[in-house]
């Protein structure tokens, strides 16, 4: 491990990976990435997969469609022959009632503006789309073909080969211990293989960002939440698009293996880091599906398992520099939604870090808080 | 082949019965599971690997191996050899060439 | 709704039901849940007698144990028994999840005692997923609980006692066994296990491994080579065998998801069969009130895990109770354990507790073979005639009939001790791993142990040196049982034709339980080598 | 040897050609393995292949095979249908 560092990033998800393959594209040199576990081993890997360009606010939608191009566009981009596994095989977003429908209306409107490829459907169409889909309740739909999903473990696996080959030091099984500052300035960073020198940290420890402010005193706006997901055995092709429902509070997608993947937010959940699995969550994701699926019912569950959503107050990313401490970058608070805008964020991000003018004009900085400009987003899980 | 005599066991048979497999009719008893009655039956080779597409068959018997998984009456990736035969159910090789 | 109990075992194995009789017997409300439609685990397969002391059932065939313990639950109106159950998980509020009649129950058990046994391992070799390459356990499920035929000509991989026993069930099934493959120097298994195969014509081939499967849809031979001490290849060994299956039985592996799951810690331990429970000499694992035992625990005999299983039960009784009145019972079953342990054949399991609990006395110390003298046996599953020799009697006392117990491993076992009516069997020391001697001042040659020995390693000679002419007599216990006054063909310690005799008498009645006495007469010098017989394709009665 | 006639995975088809290539290119962790490979994601749930792939991984590594057998393992063992899941929540 290099004992001097132009930057050391603390978590090894897509957004660390991201960042380091774009700081290195960028000519900077001396990048170490740390990652406790292995690439992916967080909220990265658990995570549902999708990436949706449907959204409600005009900077979400940029950042998804960024995302989803550069996607598109992965070996080009990173100069490198790769499968990524993606799919994009549309998302259909449920409306269940008049006000709903209202909301999706106006975030379609939004879309537009930026040329994305939704539409709204009337619960027949949506009823075509998916066939197995029981529309008794469904008041209308919105669809985009090119929303999909890709193999977040093999995304940055892909991120971190590329970063690697353009000389970022990629630690994994190594945990960032203490941040050591000096007259309001980042030090370096002790690790448990040793210590870095480095005048700049990148805080992307996903689901423990709170802990990584912690140790430089900054009480980020920041917390854990468990979200649980489950997947089920292989079973011929039933669903073509991911199936979404804000009301009902859940996401399915078939994979390309023929396994389902799905997912719902939970309530009442206590903040923390505890990522167990639960026989409730079962029984309500169950209860859910086989209402909205109803042919899904003789499908076997195999796996469930949980990851940690790291939730800021308007549960979108927070993406800046510390004004307390500078050289402390932090991109956490992603609230469900790093896998799909990792790689916008890389290219912001990396921007960001090096001083030049970012290619998106996005307000994601810590003080939009204080300022009272909360990112007003009508559409999460 | 069912074994008629042996030195120390005493088979008790169920109720003789038929089920299919792919279209062809099978005899079992009563309490034999569907892989016990188409080993009877001489047969082996149940499908195609996914991704290789190798043939496979039989292995563990006890549910935990993927070898002989099969859709009965409709329900795919029935573990065939912990699943007792019954009459007229309808079994058919998964080969799934389809997903991808 | 939620089901609540006192403790809940999970598996309904040898472990599994003891381990719910022993809760049970002591008060507490019990449920116990298999996976299959059946109770009995592995000893509903074992058509064997077993080994090892009274206590857990030694001399009686693992099927009969199994219907013995079932018959003894079905008494207990406090136990619920849940076939066709699968336990499907275990979460943080203490809720045990099953599939039970088509629904997904909650269980809240007090105490848990985890008995899920142990799965087959696989091998890698070339062609290894071809139809008609089975586990030993499919093997064994399909013969011995559905009676169906699994092949015509098998090749065994793997000389372990599951191995072995298979392959000799194999033949009872009448199946060809075409020779049994052993990576190392040594066959795995007991010698007497052994020994059984090798009278029958079955090869052990010790230092040779498994290539390569041979076919295109289905198995139609198999590839071997010889190894040499560094486990590789030896050039231009290689040879073919024709067979239409190939079964596998190179060992077990506890079944640990669940219990790792629940996050009890586990470890790595080969000698127990590889990741094992972190738990007390009590059987409690990291995790307070619940219990491993059987498999799970570490890979051992079935005789084992029935004393294991109820000493997990107990310590469940006294974990929801408190009740110090099971406690001596608890003591006496530990020592129950170690004494199974004490023997060579332990050794491996030894080392393995030892590595468990930390114990640095014995784990400093390297495995050694004490096996002394019983090399080309443990080679070729054949004794050498200096170890025959040293159990016959002199001369003079041959020509009244003698017992010849050709078991010359130390494995815990005194079926024969009390097989004996005239208490002419013993073992040095009272130690059950010891090998049997027999007092010939008190034998009668009347043949009560050769039915009672588990390894079948029992023979009763009687010379009768004026004529030229002695009898033998054998355990049998195959199909096409020769008749009295049958010609049958003697066959040899390893399984080859050396002349041939006149069946005299044949006891097979209750007492011998499907093991028929077969008592031959024959040249004299052909007594002491005789130890299989079958019926010549042409034989005919002779003209009495 | 050859490495891709000898399956590791027999549920998701994997050899082991993969398994050491994988090895080589530096995943040594049974949990990176699965990923990539997704040996271990199917029906058996890596029952069968998990021993084998960490054999492998402490032969070319050199690391104790106590290290590497460190795997998580998530419910529901066996699989459940979610009718099966319904029936149970719906149980009196």
């Amino acid at each position: 491990m290099k004992s001097k560092a132009d930057i050391v990033i603390i978590g090894g998800g897509i957004i660390g990976c991201a960042v380091a393959f774009n700081l290195a594209k960028k000519g900077m040199r001396n990048i170490v990435v740390l990652e406790k576990g292995f690439l992916a081993s967080g909220a990265t890997g658990r995570c549902g997969a999708g990436v949706r360009q449907q959204w409600g606010t005009l900077q979400n939608c940029l950042l998804a469609k960024e995302s989803m191009t550069i996607l598109e566009n992965i070996s080009d981009y990173l100069e490198e022959k790769v499968d990524i596994e993606l799919k994009q095989r549309g998302y259909l977003l449920l409306s269940f009632s008049e006000k709903e429908t209202e909301q999706f209306s106006k975030n379609l409107q939004v879309q537009h503006s930026l040329n994305i490829p939704s539409r709204a459907l009337t619960a027949e169409e949506a009823g075509e789309i998916v066939p197995i889909l029981n529309t008794e309740k469904v008041h209308s739909a919105a669809f985009c073909p090119t929303d999909g999903h890709a193999n977040p473990f093999l995304t940055t696996e892909a991120y971190a080969k590329a970063a690697e080959k353009r000389g970022v030091e990629i630690c994994t099984f190594t945990q960032a211990k203490a941040i050591k500052t000096e007259n309001g300035k980042v030090k370096g960073v002790q690790t448990d293989k040793g210590y870095i020198e480095t005048g700049r940290i990148l805080n992307a420890a996903g689901g423990w960002a709170y802990e990584i402010g912690e140790m430089v005193g900054l009480k980020l706006p920041v917390f854990s939440e468990r979200h649980e997901i489950l997947v089920t055995e292989k079973v011929p092709p039933m669903l073509d698009p991911m199936v979404m429902s804000f009301s009902y509070n859940i996401y399915c997608q078939q994979t390309p293996n023929g396994s389902f993947v799905m997912g719902h937010g939970p309530k009442n959940e206590k903040p923390g880091h505890n990522v167990n699995s639960t026989w409730q969550f079962l029984e309500a994701m169950a209860q859910k599906v086989t209402y909205l699926l109803p042919d899904i019912k003789k499908v076997r569950v195999v796996r469930q398992w949980a990851g940690s959503y790291n939730i800021s107050p308007d549960r979108q990313p927070i993406i800046c520099e510390s004004e307390q401490l500078p050289g402390y970058y932090m991109a956490i608070g992603f609230s469900g939604h790093g896998f799909m805008l990792g790689p916008s964020i890389g290219v912001y991000l990396s921007e960001l870090i090096t001083g030049e003018t970012p290619s998106y004009d996005v307000t994601l900085d810590l003080g939009r808080f204080a300022r009272n400009e909360s990112i007003a987003e009508p559409s999460v899980v | 082949m069912r074994i008629r005599e042996h030195p120390i066991l005493e088979f008790e048979r169920g109720k003789k019965i038929q089920f299919t497999f792919n279209g062809n009719k099978i005899e079992a008893y009563e309490g034999e599971t569907i892989a016990a009655a188409l080993h009877a039956a001489g047969i082996w080779h149940y499908n195609e690997s996914d991704v290789l597409k190798r043939p496979r068959g039989l292995f563990c018997a006890i549910g935990h191996c993927s070898s002989c998984l099969m859709t009965v009456d409709g329900v795919p990736n029935t573990r065939i050899c912990v699943t007792d035969a019954v009459e007229g159910m309808v079994v058919k090789s998964e080969n799934r060439g389809d997903i991808k | 709704m939620i089901h609540e109990y006192d403790t809940a075992i999970v598996g309904g194995g040898p472990a599994g039901i003891c381990a719910a009789l022993a809760a049970g017997k002591n008060g507490l409300k019990t449920l116990l849940i298999e996976e299959r439609t059946f109770l009995g685990g592995q000893l509903i397969k074992q058509t064997h007698r077993f080994f090892g002391s009274e206590e857990e059932h030694a001399g009686t065939r693992g099927i009969h144990i199994a219907n013995d313990l079932k018959s003894e639950l079905e008494g207990m109106s406090n136990i619920d028994v849940m076939t066709s159950t699968t336990a499907l998980g275990y979460y943080e509020d203490g809720i045990l999840t099953a599939l039970h009649d088509e629904k997904m129950i909650k269980i809240k058990p007090k105490s848990l005692v985890l008995a899920t046994g142990a799965f087959e391992r696989f091998l890698p070799f070339e062609n290894n997923d071809l139809p008609g390459i089975f586990g030993a356990g499919a093997v064994q499920t399909l013969m011995n609980i559905y009676g169906i035929k699994p092949a015509d000509k098998v090749l065994m991989v793997g000389s372990g006692n599951i191995g072995l026993i298979v392959s000799y069930q194999l033949i009872q099934a009448g199946v060809q066994v075409i020779g049994v493959v052993e990576a190392a120097s040594k066959i795995g298994g007991y010698l007497v296990h052994a020994s059984k195969l090798r009278r029958l014509g079955v090869p052990i081939m010790t230092r040779h491994t498994i290539k390569k499967a041979i076919g295109t849809d289905k198995v139609e031979g198999a590839l071997l080579c010889e190894l040499d001490k560094n486990w590789q290849e030896i050039e231009g060994t290689q040879k073919q065998m024709s067979c239409d299956a190939i079964c596998l039985a190179v060992g077990l592996t506890p079944l640990a998801d669940i219990l790792s799951q629940m996050g009890c810690e586990t470890t790595f331990i080969g000698e127990l069969g590889g990741i094992v429970p972190k738990r007390t000499a009590d059987l409690e694992t990291t995790k307070a009130g619940v219990f491993v035992a059987g498999d799970l625990a570490g890979i051992e005999e079935a005789s084992a895990a029935m004393l294991e299983g109820e000493l997990a039960g107990l310590n469940a009784v006294k974990f929801v109770t408190g009740d110090e009145r099971v406690t001596e019972r608890i003591h006496h079953l530990k020592e129950e354990l170690h004494g199974l342990r004490a023997g060579p054949v332990g050794e491996k399991i030894r080392y393995g507790l030892a590595q468990l609990f930390e114990d640095s006395v014995i784990t400093s110390k390297k495995i050694e073979s004490h096996e002394h003298d019983i090399t080309r046996l443990a080679h070729t599953g054949i004794p050498s005639q200096e170890n025959i020799d040293e159990k016959l009697p002199d001369e003079k006392r041959m020509i009244k009939p003698y017992a010849v117990i050709e078991c010359f491993q130390e494995i815990p076992c005194n079926p024969c001790v009390i097989s004996c009516p005239f208490g002419a069997i013993y073992i040095p020391k009272e130690d059950i791993n010891q090998s049997p001697i027999v007092d010939f001042d008190k034998c009668t040659g009347c043949t009560s142990c050769i039915s009672g020995c588990p390894g079948l390693a029992i023979f009763v000679e009687q010379r009768n040196p004026e004529q030229r002419k002695g009898t033998v007599s054998i355990p049998f216990e195959l199909l096409n049982r020769p008749q009295k006054g049958d010609v049958v063909e003697l066959l040899a310690r390893d399984g080859q034709p050396i002349g041939t005799g006149v069946v005299k008498r044949i006891l097979y009645g209750q007492k011998q339980d499907k093991t028929a006495v077969i008592t031959v007469e024959t040249d004299i010098d052909l007594v002491n080598k005789v130890r299989n017989i079958q019926l010549q394709r042409t034989g005919k009665k002779e003209v009495m | 040897m050859r490495e891709d006639d000898i399956i590791i995975c027999r549920c998701e088809d994997v050899t082991l050609g993969t398994i050491r290539e994988l090895i080589r290119q530096g995943y040594t962790t049974l949990e990176e393995i699965k990923r990539i490979a997704r040996c271990g994601m199917g029906p058996c749930q890596g029952k069968t292949c998990t021993p084998l792939i960490a054999r492998e991984i402490a032969a070319i590594t050199g690391k104790g095979i106590h290290e590497i057998m460190k795997q998580n393992h998530r419910p529901p063992f066996g699989g459940v249908t979610f009718e099966e899941i319904v029936s149970g929540r719906d149980e009196e």
